[in-house]
């Protein structure tokens, strides 16, 4: 496991680093057909840092991932990680292998093939066509997925297709294949959505582990499980940050209640 | 079904399987198989379909007569639908495997290009009813449809002559395939001979089944406005000539101001227009329905009852297979087997009357000879003749216009060679 | 290691083409003409015209089925090797044409070709030709899959512009200027490799060639479809941009598995010439690239081996039905298509393994997500 | 038709009331009609012509209306109204047994059109007189002069007198030495004035007149209209563009909305179209009939009717077998293409492969001018249409509550199904409504095009490149599409031909798809990735 998961090497540039953040979203602005999805949104996040995003429907948790992982591009607004690249310039694929994990709200893992098939896609390693073609992935041993499976409980059911799988089961399974990655930052978007609480508390001590070595960003709606995760806390509201701080702060701060219970 | 279960359908003999392949139902008394390959889906449909019911009547009639050498005939229809490939495959299996005594049929030049092989391989005897570039003579193949010389020459010819409008001008309008830029070639050529100048020639191609006529037509127009004396030549394919007639129409272009003289514009394809615009428009055949002679009206007569349709019509092609239906016959009873090679050497020199006066002879060269006529449109969807040639016409297999062919010389009889290079005086080509 | 990697249809398959390369040829060349168990001459290069077709199929199943590009424009790629093939043929007419002009073929000569156009040298080369079976539609496959998949067309926009492709080819070369023959094509060939094409031992060889074609072609879509590349594109099928975000370049896997299938269409292409003995323009028409749609879908989409079946199995009817009815065999054919879409969506070969329980891969007849989306046009 | 036998009739008996002796001039004229050799009857015309015999008009038209008979052995002329022969020489019936029509072709038609045109210079109905001096004008004949110059002398309407002037230069410049220089200079302003192709033809004539003079006018008049042609030219291919696209425009419309909105690869569209053009083709058969005067009826009555089966169709197909297939467009697009095989092969066999006759109704045929711009009515009227079937077809899911729902079910099925809204039957009448719309472009394009079972063939390939072009799902989309290609292509068409230019736009689409992966009018947003 630890093997699976170790510190990444620190990269030569550190010196000519911008930033000591390593992800520095900076003024950022999206407009959807006349629609303002993102007004202006700033964040920064510490290495090894974990934090929990929250706001209600349309305040633009999601967009903001996506416009970290380049699905989308910002109309204006910079987006800098690990100091040094501009990740508003970059494709997903450049994006994730600079080691950025995301696991979506709605639970995507690929339905027609196994479970084991699953995290095999998402092992860390050369990405390149002819490499898949000829290469390592063709050889990786069962033991490194098992490894995986194994972290979130899905060992039993290895061979099934994952179309097979339960809701919550998919839902470990897409951090099973974050994990896989390795990334130095996961994204993770709504993790127990309807999960019960059995499932959420788990997922939660899980989370936790995986903090402890890399930055996670949680975006969730559910205050008892961002209360579990015991870390810094950002509100969002019409695509811009409301308010920060420990979930006591937050949560007590007079606006946050304001467009909650407002709605 | 299983793999091992086709397989062992389509393994144990093709031919087995294959053996269900045929409209024929094996019938008791022995019959002499004749095959039909006319397309009857597909593009050429339209105006193969016809082709393939004549050949029905034909045969029906040479049965109630008894048949040939006292066997009935009995006819074996097959698809190609309009795809070249597929008329070489249908042709092998017509061959092969129903063993027909000769095949009637294709209509495009690609088609009978596309089957030529196949039957000098499996020496076998093709009637290609339908007028065509020239420029070919094949010992497995006849050509009853007319070449170019019986068709497009004596058409120039008329319109150059006083009666014809004593034309200057001439815009070649054709579709893009190889029978109208041949034909536009050894035109081209014909007219130049006439003193013809360049600038009075304007040739111009479409694609296939070409409906935008607007530009093309306005373009017709324009250069007939130079002061001289205009007329078109066209040899655009049968699909595109309703739109061709009907943007001619709109655009106020009468036959007395340019004529259209068309080479693939019969009965048949007027049928689909409303001819009262086009009146006096020309077209050059061998044959017009509207030709009163005995056996055109008795051959009308039949072919509507055979169509169970009093408004049928009967075009140029249709005599063609006639003639060379007829033809077969003859020269099966004249070798007294229907074994292909005797076939082949009894067939120059046959004779067999037209519908409309006059005999076509089969010549060495797998041609025969024709008279041509030129109708004017009428209002009746009619031909008017208006001008016929003194005498029968030989047809050429090689054009004497054309650089490549103008040595070149066919005769099976003497010769024995499709291609015989007077120059050289050897027998070119394989 | 690749042995491993064939399952039992692949298996029953490669063994039936065996069987098929002996067989066939021995019940032609061995029994008499009379015999119930003779396969006629013509039979054999029609079985031959199949499996070509076969190759074409498996082609088109391997970026269909797997990686959800349905290209509605392979018959272009075919029709490309079969014209390179052709013109090799053509070549080898030399003296032997109707004019007996040894350079020109005989269409040249009677439109006043008066010397041989650029890209007609080097044909008379076997080798040269062989090289650019694969080469032309592999070049235009990069090029336009390079364009097409890094700009992410997908799904409907993609089979369309596929499909604009091929009928613009169709319309160039029915041009006569383009110097290939026009609407009449490339005919009338003598020999390939100094063996008359006509011989009934050619086409025995071709027919055989064909067949350990078809398999070759079948190993190496195996190959690539079991392999994790394969696992790659099947998770580009179903959901593209996720496998975007586990970091793959999908454009880069899309590239490479259309540019292969290209290469054998054009493969399939080439064996089909000299066996039909005629290459033209009509080749390129987009019906046909859908027909060779229709087979895969008969057959099973995304089973390789169901594809070859649905090829042989529509073709055969075909000549049969063309043959039996002519005057009602595109009722019978139009119907084929509308059943098998309805009630067995997953293709003959698909259903069969799901009757037999047969432990393969689970195949969707879903279409991905992203064309759901542009089909719905939200 | 009928009116002009009536006047005939009536012309008829008035020559009849005349003396004999008027008539002993023409008989010349008469011996020369009554043949079969085209010079003489070519010669008797002239003669007759100019013979002052009332009776020239008459005659010359049963001639050309091939009613003039002739009997070869005593050269006896006769007339036939309705079934009835009647001598020319004595009026009295004569028995038709050993007539034989005298025949005319294009020489001689021409020739008879300039003699009437002169015979009619006088005619007391104004339009008989313009064509009159048109037909004049074509003959460019100078005997024609003296006629000329007493109806321009008597000639009141405006339009009629320019058109005599027009005639009368053409005729003055027709024979070189003919008038004098300073006429024929005028003549020249004239012609050069009238500005159209046949002026043009005229003015070119001049090229070696003997007065260097004219030579100069006429050269100038010469490249003065020319550089208005090839001003106009553009105008022209703009429009035939327009009217190009309007076609195209007919022909996805319908797709739009099976393919665009519903998502449907719908393969069996163009046989929709076709479905339309055979609805056509039976209404005008049956009015052809039953009610011959109704014919420029056909057409409106036609369309309500083409939309009706079209669409009836499309609902079974839909019920049949799509509705089994919603989600998976693929399926869809192989099960319509075995349709559109079913439905060629069933028209081939009910109706024949051959191509069917559509008429056009008169106010679709001929053309009129515009600024020198020649515009034909068909295809005024075809563009006309289209965009009115453009506009009804928007309204209807725009402003219908048919239309609402339509939207709201091929946005999100389940909330509309939710919403109580029967999906279903949405699904099949939408479907229905794209294929009637089809059907309704086939009463179009069946007035350009060949009534045929292939006809659909030929519009499918370019409906789906137009709306895949506009943008799927986007009307506005479409209708810019279509315009754009339509245009594009007739102006490339003269510089690269028919052809090349095609392909050229193919290449422009597929590359012009990867500039916008999603057609010129794409929705942006999240709805659209994922």
């Amino acid at each position: 496991m630890s093997a699976a998961i170790a510190l990444p090497p620190s990269d030569p540039v550190h010196e000519k680093r911008l930033t000591q953040a390593l992800l520095y979203v900076d003024d950022i602005k999206v407009t959807f057909d006349g629609y303002r999805a993102l007004r202006g949104l700033s964040l920064t996040l510490m290495p090894g840092e974990m934090r929990a995003i929250i706001g209600p429907n349309g305040a633009g948790k999601t967009t903001m991932m996506d416009c970290i992982t380049g699905k989308t591009r910002p109309d204006t607004g910079q987006v800098i990680y690990d100091g040094v690249h501009d990740l508003t310039r970059m494709d997903e694929a450049a994006i994730a292998e600079l080691g950025i994990g995301r696991k979506f709200q709605k639970p995507t893992v690929f339905e027609n093939q196994s479970v084991a098939d699953n995290i095999l896609l998402a092992l860390k390693g050369p990405r390149a066509a002819t490499a898949s073609l000829f290469g390592w992935r063709n050889r990786v041993g069962r033991a490194q997925i098992d490894a995986i499976l194994e972290t979130v409980g899905l060992i039993a059911h290895r061979a099934r297709p994952a179309a097979d799988l339960s809701h919550g089961q998919k839902q470990w399974l897409e951090i099973g294949m974050l994990l896989a990655q390795d990334p130095k930052l996961l994204l993770v978007d709504e993790p127990v959505a309807g999960m019960t609480d059995a499932e959420t508390e788990a997922t939660a001590t899980l989370l936790r582990r995986i903090a402890q070595d890399h930055a996670v960003i949680v975006v969730e709606h559910d205050m008892h499980f961002v209360r579990a995760l015991q870390c810094r806390v950002t509100c969002l509201h019409e695509g811009a940050v409301l308010a920060e701080g420990s979930i006591d702060s937050v949560s007590a701060d007079p606006r946050v209640v304001e467009v909650y219970l407002g709605r | 079904m299983t793999w091992k279960g086709w397989l062992s359908r389509a393994a144990v003999a093709g031919g087995l399987a294959l053996g269900t392949l045929t409209t024929t139902v094996a019938s008791a008394q022995e019959t002499i198989k004749v095959g039909i390959l006319h397309s009857l889906s597909g593009t050429m449909a339209i105006s193969e379909t016809t082709l393939k019911d004549v050949m029905l009547m034909l045969i029906d009639e040479q049965n109630k007569k008894g048949g040939v050498l006292g066997k009935k005939l009995e006819a074996v229809v097959v698809d190609p639908a309009s795809n070249w490939p597929l008329f070489a495959e249908k042709a092998r299996e017509l061959i092969a495997k129903d063993k027909v005594a000769a095949v009637f049929g294709c209509w495009t030049s690609v088609s009978r290009k596309s089957v030529l092989p196949v039957f000098k391989e499996l020496n076998n005897i093709l009637f290609y009813p339908v007028q065509y570039e020239g420029e070919e003579s094949e010992r497995n193949v006849f050509y009853t449809g007319a070449a170019p010389n019986q068709q497009a020459i004596p058409a120039v010819d008329y319109l150059m002559s006083e009666d014809g409008g004593s034309t200057k001008r001439w815009v070649l309008e054709g579709t893009d395939y190889v029978y109208p830029r041949t034909t536009n070639k050894i035109l081209e050529a014909y007219l130049k001979s006439k003193g013809v100048k360049d600038e009075d020639i304007m040739i111009n191609y479409t694609p296939f089944g070409f409906s935008d006529w607007q530009t093309e037509v306005s373009k017709i127009k324009a250069f007939g406005s130079a002061g001289k004396k205009t007329a078109v030549v066209s040899t655009v394919n049968g699909d595109a000539n309703v739109p061709f007639y009907k943007e001619l129409g709109n655009q106020g272009i009468k036959a007395t101001d340019i004529p259209v003289m068309a080479f693939s514009v019969g009965e048949e394809e007027l049928a689909g227009i409303d001819t009262k615009p086009l009146v006096g428009n020309l077209a050059a055949w061998n044959y017009f329905e509207s030709i009163k002679t005995p056996e055109n009206e008795a051959f009308i007569k039949k072919w509507q009852e055979f169509k169970k349709n009093p408004k049928a019509v009967t075009n140029d092609p249709m005599e063609a297979s006639y003639i060379g239906f007829n033809m077969w016959v003859k020269a099966v009873e004249k070798a007294g087997t229907t074994a292909p090679d005797k076939v082949i050497d009894a067939l120059p020199g046959i004779e067999q009357a037209n519908l409309t006066g006059g005999t076509a002879k089969m010549l060495p060269n797998h041609h025969i000879t024709k008279p041509v006529f030129i109708g004017e449109i009428e209002a009746n969807g009619q031909f008017d003749v208006v001008w016929k040639t003194k005498d029968l016409i030989p047809g050429e297999a090689w054009s004497k216009q054309l650089e490549g062919s103008k040595d070149l010389e066919a005769d099976w009889v003497k010769l024995k060679c499709g291609n015989y290079n007077t120059k050289t005086g050897k027998c070119g080509g394989a | 290691m690749l042995l491993s990697r064939i399952d039992k249809p692949g298996w029953i398959f490669l063994g039936i083409l065996a069987l098929a390369c002996l067989v066939v040829p021995a019940l032609n060349l061995l029994t008499a003409p009379g015999s119930a168990f003779h396969v006629p001459t013509y039979a054999v290069s029609l079985m031959g015209k199949y499996l070509a077709y076969a190759i074409l199929a498996l082609s088109l199943d391997l970026v269909w089925g797997y990686c959800g590009i349905l290209s509605l424009g392979h018959g272009a790629f075919f029709a490309l090797g079969g014209y390179a093939m052709g013109m090799y043929l053509m070549r080898q007419i030399g003296p032997r044409g109707v004019y007996g002009n040894p350079i020109l073929p005989d269409f040249m000569v009677f439109l006043n070709y008066k010397s041989l156009p650029w890209y007609w040298h080097g044909f008379d080369l076997f080798p040269f030709a062989a090289v650019m079976v694969l080469l032309v539609p592999g070049i235009l496959a990069f090029v336009f899959g390079w364009l097409a998949f890094r700009s992410r067309v997908t799904g409907v926009y993609l089979s369309i512009i596929t499909q604009a492709m091929t009928f613009a080819l169709m319309l160039a070369f029915f041009r006569n200027d383009m110097g290939l023959g026009g609407n009449n094509g490339l005919t009338d060939f003598k020999d390939i490799l100094g063996f008359n094409v006509q011989a009934q031992g050619t086409r025995v060889v071709l027919f055989v060639l064909t067949a350990l074609a078809l398999g070759l072609a079948y190993l190496v879509a195996r190959f690539m479809t079991t392999s994790a590349f394969g696992k790659v594109l099947i998770a580009i099928r179903d959901a593209e941009s996720r496998t975007r975000f586990l970091g793959y370049r999908t454009a880069h896997f899309k590239v490479l598995a259309f540019t292969v299938s290209a290469m054998m269409a054009g493969v399939a292409g080439a064996l089909y010439v000299p066996q039909v003995g005629i290459i033209n323009p009509s080749e390129f028409a987009p019906a046909n690239s859908i027909e060779a749609v229709i087979w895969v879908a008969v057959g099973g989409r995304g089973t390789l081996v169901g594809a070859a079946l649905g090829a042989v199995l529509v073709n055969y009817a075909k000549t049969l039905l063309t043959g039996a009815m002519p005057d009602a065999w595109l009722f019978a054919l139009g119907a084929l298509f509308v059943v098998v879409t309805l009630f067995l969506p997953k293709g003959i070969l698909g259903t069969l393994a799901e009757r037999l329980g047969a432990r393969r891969p689970k195949v969707s007849t879903d279409i991905p997500p992203a064309l759901a989306e542009e089909g719905r046009g939200s | 038709m009928r009116r002009c036998l009536v006047l005939l009739l009536v012309a008829w008996y008035a020559v009849w009331a005349l003396p004999a002796a008027a008539q002993t001039g023409s008989d010349a004229a008469y011996a020369r009609l009554a043949s079969d050799s085209y010079a003489d009857i070519e010669a008797g015309i002239a003669a007759l012509a100019t013979s002052g015999d009332p009776k020239a008009g008459p005659v010359l038209r049963a001639l050309i209306d091939n009613r003039l008979f002739y009997r070869p052995d005593d050269k006896a002329l006769a007339v036939k109204d309705g079934a009835a022969l009647t001598d020319l020489r004595t009026g009295a019936a004569v028995s038709p047994d050993g007539f034989k029509p005298v025949r005319v072709n294009n020489r001689l038609r021409r020739a008879i059109d300039a003699s009437l045109g002169t015979l009619n210079l006088l005619a007391p109905d104004t339009a008989t007189r313009r064509s009159a001096a048109d037909a004049v004008f074509k003959a460019r004949d100078a005997a024609a002069l003296p006629a000329l110059d007493t109806a321009l002398a008597r000639e009141s309407d405006v339009g009629v007198k320019r058109s005599m002037q027009e005639a009368r230069a053409a005729a003055l410049l027709a024979k070189p030495g003919g008038a004098s220089e300073i006429d024929r200079l005028a003549a020249v302003d004239t012609i050069q004035a009238r500005g159209d192709s046949e002026a043009l033809a005229i003015l070119r004539g001049l090229a070696n007149d003997p007065a260097q003079s004219v030579r100069d006018a006429a050269a100038r008049g010469v490249s003065g209209i020319e550089t208005r042609q090839a001003l106009m030219a553009n105008v022209q291919n703009a429009w035939y563009g327009i009217s190009l696209g309007s076609v195209l425009l007919l022909a996805a419309i319908g797709l739009a909305i099976t393919f665009g909105v519903m998502g449907i690869i719908n393969m069996a569209h163009g046989e929709m179209v076709m479905l339309g053009a055979y609805t056509t083709y039976l209404v005008q058969e049956l009015i052809r009939q039953k009610a011959p005067g109704l014919f420029d009826w056909s057409l409106p009555i036609a369309i309500p009717l083409a939309f009706l089966t079209a669409g009836a169709v499309g609902i079974l197909i839909e019920r049949t077998v799509i509705r089994h297939l919603y989600g998976r467009p693929l399926e869809t697009l192989l099960a319509t293409w075995g349709i559109s095989l079913i439905l060629q092969q069933a028209v081939r066999s009910v109706f024949g492969p051959t191509n069917r006759e559509v008429g056009a109704p008169s106010y679709m045929s001929g053309a009129f001018d515009l600024f020198g711009l020649s515009i034909t009515w068909g295809r005024l009227w075809i563009v006309v249409f289209a965009l009115a079937v453009f506009v009804a077809l928007n309204l209807t899911l725009k402003a219908t509550s048919f239309g609402l729902k339509t939207r709201a079910v091929t946005q999100n099925r389940r909330m509309a199904a939710a919403m109580g809204i029967r999906t279903p039957w949405i699904d099949a009448f939408t479907f229905g409504l794209g294929s009637g719309i089809a059907g309704v472009a086939g009463v179009a394009l069946s007035q350009i095009d060949n009534v045929s079972p292939n006809l659909g063939q030929g519009y499918i390939i370019d409906s789906f490149l137009v709306v895949v072009f506009g943008g799927v799902g986007n009307l506005w989309g479409t209708l810019v599409a279509a315009l754009t290609l339509g245009v594009a292509n007739k102006f490339l068409e003269p510089y690269a031909g028919a052809v090349l230019g095609k392909i050229l736009l193919l290449v422009f689409i597929i590359l012009f798809i990867q500039k916008r992966p999603r057609g010129l009018f794409a929705l942006k947003g999240r709805a659209v990735e994922a």
